[in-house]
């Protein structure tokens, strides 16, 4: 059992937002099928949104593009997808929520308490969504005041997952650390855009979107290396993890807990398999315990 | 993958709703009951059985459907996929039972003449709501008999494909495949489970898809979680048992949406 | 002919800034085997330095991590390099050159003047090298007046080259603009690294660096984009272009050049196969011109 | 590709200043005289022509060497390659002439036992300071005459590998490949070009590398622009004429060193 901010996971893989996470159903499938140690939800929001018109997903040479803008039937829609995931999972439910301001943010975590969520994760980060994610998470200010609006009305941990798309994410980190953030993920999609050169078109129905996948997986280790060093609250690696190796390379980083995203398109059971890796590799290299190699990249100079 | 860039070559009027759409690409290796995703470039992109592994066939239903329409031989289209898990195929000497409503025909057709060509006896029961929206009932029936049956009554029995059914023996078939609008589907469905041949079913199902390739969730299915782009859209009849099928499905926000 | 900030170029596609630019010969080599439109030498500081140590530059699954270190002879240890390049090349030769400050670029820059470069491109952008690169050019004040100073003292078309580290590319964009830029360079590498599990070490000597090659070629594309939308002055494409497909989708996007870096690893003649293949695909799809194409995306909607 | 993770298997002291490293990886596809980097983890990654398809032989020079030879069997270092273009190899029955220098050897055993394996009549001159410097002197005897020439006049000729070169009939030799210190190599090729045989010649250079993969071009040779790392380390002997070789090369800076 591994413990994060107070949750308890049978192997450090949880599923990331946007992904299977749109029905109770799903979470728990990834949860006992996929073997993930915590899932997270679909990000959800104060009203309904369908999202962007499709393509909302593409897979490049290297990785995926999308945007799919935040669908989601709104908190009150919500409500039965997620007390469903509670009662029929075996771990931990993370309910991602999003918002435009932090009354917008606190209105929608109040409105999914009765669920009983696990923790909340807070997108700041979604890089395609007008007033929304990166609109927010880019700005330290407004990263505090958001985490410290869930915090107050919260009594469950507050994860903040963090854009890439900055000058520097620790400063961010930071003021999620300082807004009481019980830990951050890091790192949403990367900001891209792909053409159809037959007819001149983005390919994406919004134009442009997120990069996820093997392509983001150095940016994904450079930004939880970093945070590490900045922040005393757990640092959550995702971005373009698909192997153990992954994992061990973004824990080594300095992350305490590995998400994964697009990898489901290749096997559900990629948790399963990282979990029990990870424990393999342990038990080769000699080391007791996960946390011996966690940050491990910092020591060795 | 990117789309591929796929060049209308003939486009022929089934239906006055429904329209074929060949196009310059061949997908070989196509498993009959799969789907590509379809970009109508500027509008939007949805799934489309393959009615051939050269063609789509398309009902008029939508935004994006209607642009499909405007387009003329030569015009070109955004092409993923296929994508998802078909109808499994018979061995040689099975019998096939194939129940197909409305443009639920197009999906079946290529099924039919795979299984046909598999070398298993092959019978179709049709369904549309008048005769003129009856789908390849020339394709089906070249392969075996065809039992039709339209709403109105202008062409074989008057009714649903659930009224020809009962004078079926469904037991006698070794696969039941269907797809249609899923009233239809969801009495067809209720229909064999009192028959008890829900195991040698299967149903391609519709879901609004986003990703079309397993990844967002927004078309899994309750209470399995399965996921209708990628663990189907084909389904056994077990898989199905106790599900969401008939009652409701999700929109584009994720809501619950009646049937 | 293309014309480019006035440069005439045999075709739209140009080395990048530290590739097989360490000296004149291999600059020649690249103009005259490689086929390439123009050449931009290795970036050039005032001081000589060697560099980080190595590994400085390892293939990933998808694409290039590196961390030279702004290594260079300084500009009077360059000189030679350049007249030669200048002497021998068939095809315009571009200094790029670094500084920590508006007068060192200034100085660097007057420095390599007798060798008469065609332009100058300023790296503002480089990921990994302490008070250069990116230390500038995150910062929008300091962008415009390197670009400024630079202006002052030379007479040749100056270029700015950008990093996507930031979170609004087109505000450092709009500020190379403002200080007289002729052409902006989109994009430098994206930060990132790697760890080598079986020891804990980053790979990388200087720990970490820049991402480049196929993973960053959506991210190029999409600054590329916003640049076009955002600025007067031509925007140069590069990152990840390692096809003539490539190339055309960043000319889509709104590049009116590209620059080839990484794809150097698999041929060096991918400069005159991209130049050739973007007239057969103009000439299949009845475009008059490399312009009917430049930006076209943006008209798609 | 990421550094494969080596650990040395075995260590065997050639010379005082010369270590053979056995590691636990064979890279079967190895030319001979192509090269890896060698990353000693926390210090720096260095070039190292392979002397088997496991194992390195590496002088003693600076840091990096320095830090691997305080490395024992069990410990392990980073390991990425081979790289580059290796020697040509011989067809059988052809005559090669080897010529080494010092640590020279090292990539020039498996060459020479590669060309002897095809057929090939292979003679060498081996060259060092001094009798205890001389490297693979019995792998070379093993396959054929082995002229030995030593500064000192501790073993065989006392002066250089031209020394022995002199009473050679270099003309004779379909190839000749050569490997040692630059100023070594820098008289060979005279040597070679006097007796106009530099078209059947190749030799193997070293520049200071930083990618080692062919980007980056801080090992571009003048005045071809050829890279040491990828188009060679191995380049014919007109390739070189007129380069820079025996001339100057560059430091990690690039700025040009006198040899």
């Amino acid at each position: 059992m591994y413990t994060l901010t107070g949750l308890k996971l049978k192997n450090p893989t949880i599923l990331a937002a946007g992904v299977l996470g749109t029905t109770g159903a799903s979470l728990c499938r990834v949860a006992r099928e996929g073997g993930a140690g915590a899932v997270v939800t679909k990000s959800i929001g104060p009203a309904p949104k369908t999202g962007h018109p499709n393509p909302s997903m593409i897979e490049l040479d290297c990785g995926f593009l999308n945007a799919m803008g935040l669908p989601n039937p709104s908190y009150p829609g919500f409500l039965q997808e997620l007390e469903f995931a509670k009662e029929n999972s075996d771990a931990p439910v993370i309910a991602s929520i999003f918002g435009g301001t932090p009354s917008e943010f606190s209105e929608v975590a109040e409105g999914l308490l009765p669920a009983k969520p696990d923790a909340f994760e807070l997108n700041v980060s979604c890089p395609h969504a007008e007033g929304y994610g990166a609109a927010i998470g880019t700005n330290p200010c407004l990263v505090e005041a958001v985490t410290a609006a869930v915090k107050d009305v919260v009594n469950v941990p507050v994860w903040v997952k963090l854009t890439p798309n900055v000058a520097d994410i620790t400063c961010i980190g930071n003021a999620a650390e300082s807004g009481g953030a019980d830990a951050v993920v890091a790192i949403n999609t990367v900001k891209g855009m792909a053409i159809d050169i037959e007819s001149g078109y983005p390919v994406l129905g919004n134009r442009s979107g997120g990069l996820s996948g093997k392509a983001v997986k150095p940016v994904a280790v450079k930004c939880v290396y970093d945070l590490f060093t900045a922040l005393e609250i757990p640092v959550i690696g995702v971005g373009g993890v698909s192997s153990w190796e992954d994992a061990v390379e973004m824990i080594m980083a300095g992350a305490a807990a590995v998400q994964v995203g697009s990898a489901v398109y290749d096997r559900l059971d990629i948790f399963s398999e990282i979990g029990k890796e990870i424990e393999a590799f342990l038990k080769r290299k000699g080391y007791s315990d996960i946390k011996k190699i966690t940050g491990l990249a910092h020591e060795m100079v | 993958m990117l789309p591929l860039n796929a060049t209308i070559t003939q486009i022929i009027e089934e239906s006055p709703l429904i329209r074929t759409f060949f196009f310059d690409h061949k997908f070989e290796d196509m498993e009959p009951g799969q789907f590509v995703m379809v970009w109508v470039r500027g509008v939007d992109e949805v799934p489309m059985g393959l009615s051939r592994n050269n063609s789509i066939t398309v009902q008029k239903v939508g935004e994006a459907t209607s642009k499909l329409f405007e387009l003329k031989e030569g015009d070109s289209f955004g092409l993923r996929g296929p994508f998802g898990k078909g109808f499994t195929l018979p061995a040689k000497g099975e019998k096939v039972l194939i129940i197909a409503g409305g443009v639920g025909a197009a999906p079946l057709s290529p099924y039919a003449e795979a299984a046909s060509a598999a070398g298993a006896e092959v019978n179709t029961v049709l369904g549309a709501r008048s005769e003129e929206h009856l789908l390849f009932e020339g394709r089906f029936e070249a392969l075996g008999n065809a039992y039709v049956s339209t709403d109105d009554g202008s062409k074989g029995v008057k009714g649903f494909v659930t009224d020809v059914l009962k004078n079926l023996d469904v037991t006698s078939y070794d696969r039941i495949a269907v797809c249609g609008p899923e009233i239809m589907m969801a009495s067809v469905f209720r229909f064999l489970e009192e028959r008890e041949v829900l195991e040698k079913s299967e149903f391609s199902l519709h879901r609004y898809f986003k990703c079309g390739i397993g990844v967002c969730g927004a078309c899994c299915i309750d209470s399995s979680g399965l996921r209708v782009c990628k663990d189907g859209p084909v389904f056994s009849g077990t898989q199905l048992t106790g599900s969401e099928l008939g009652k409701y499905s999700r929109d584009a926000s994720g809501r619950r949406v009646k049937i």
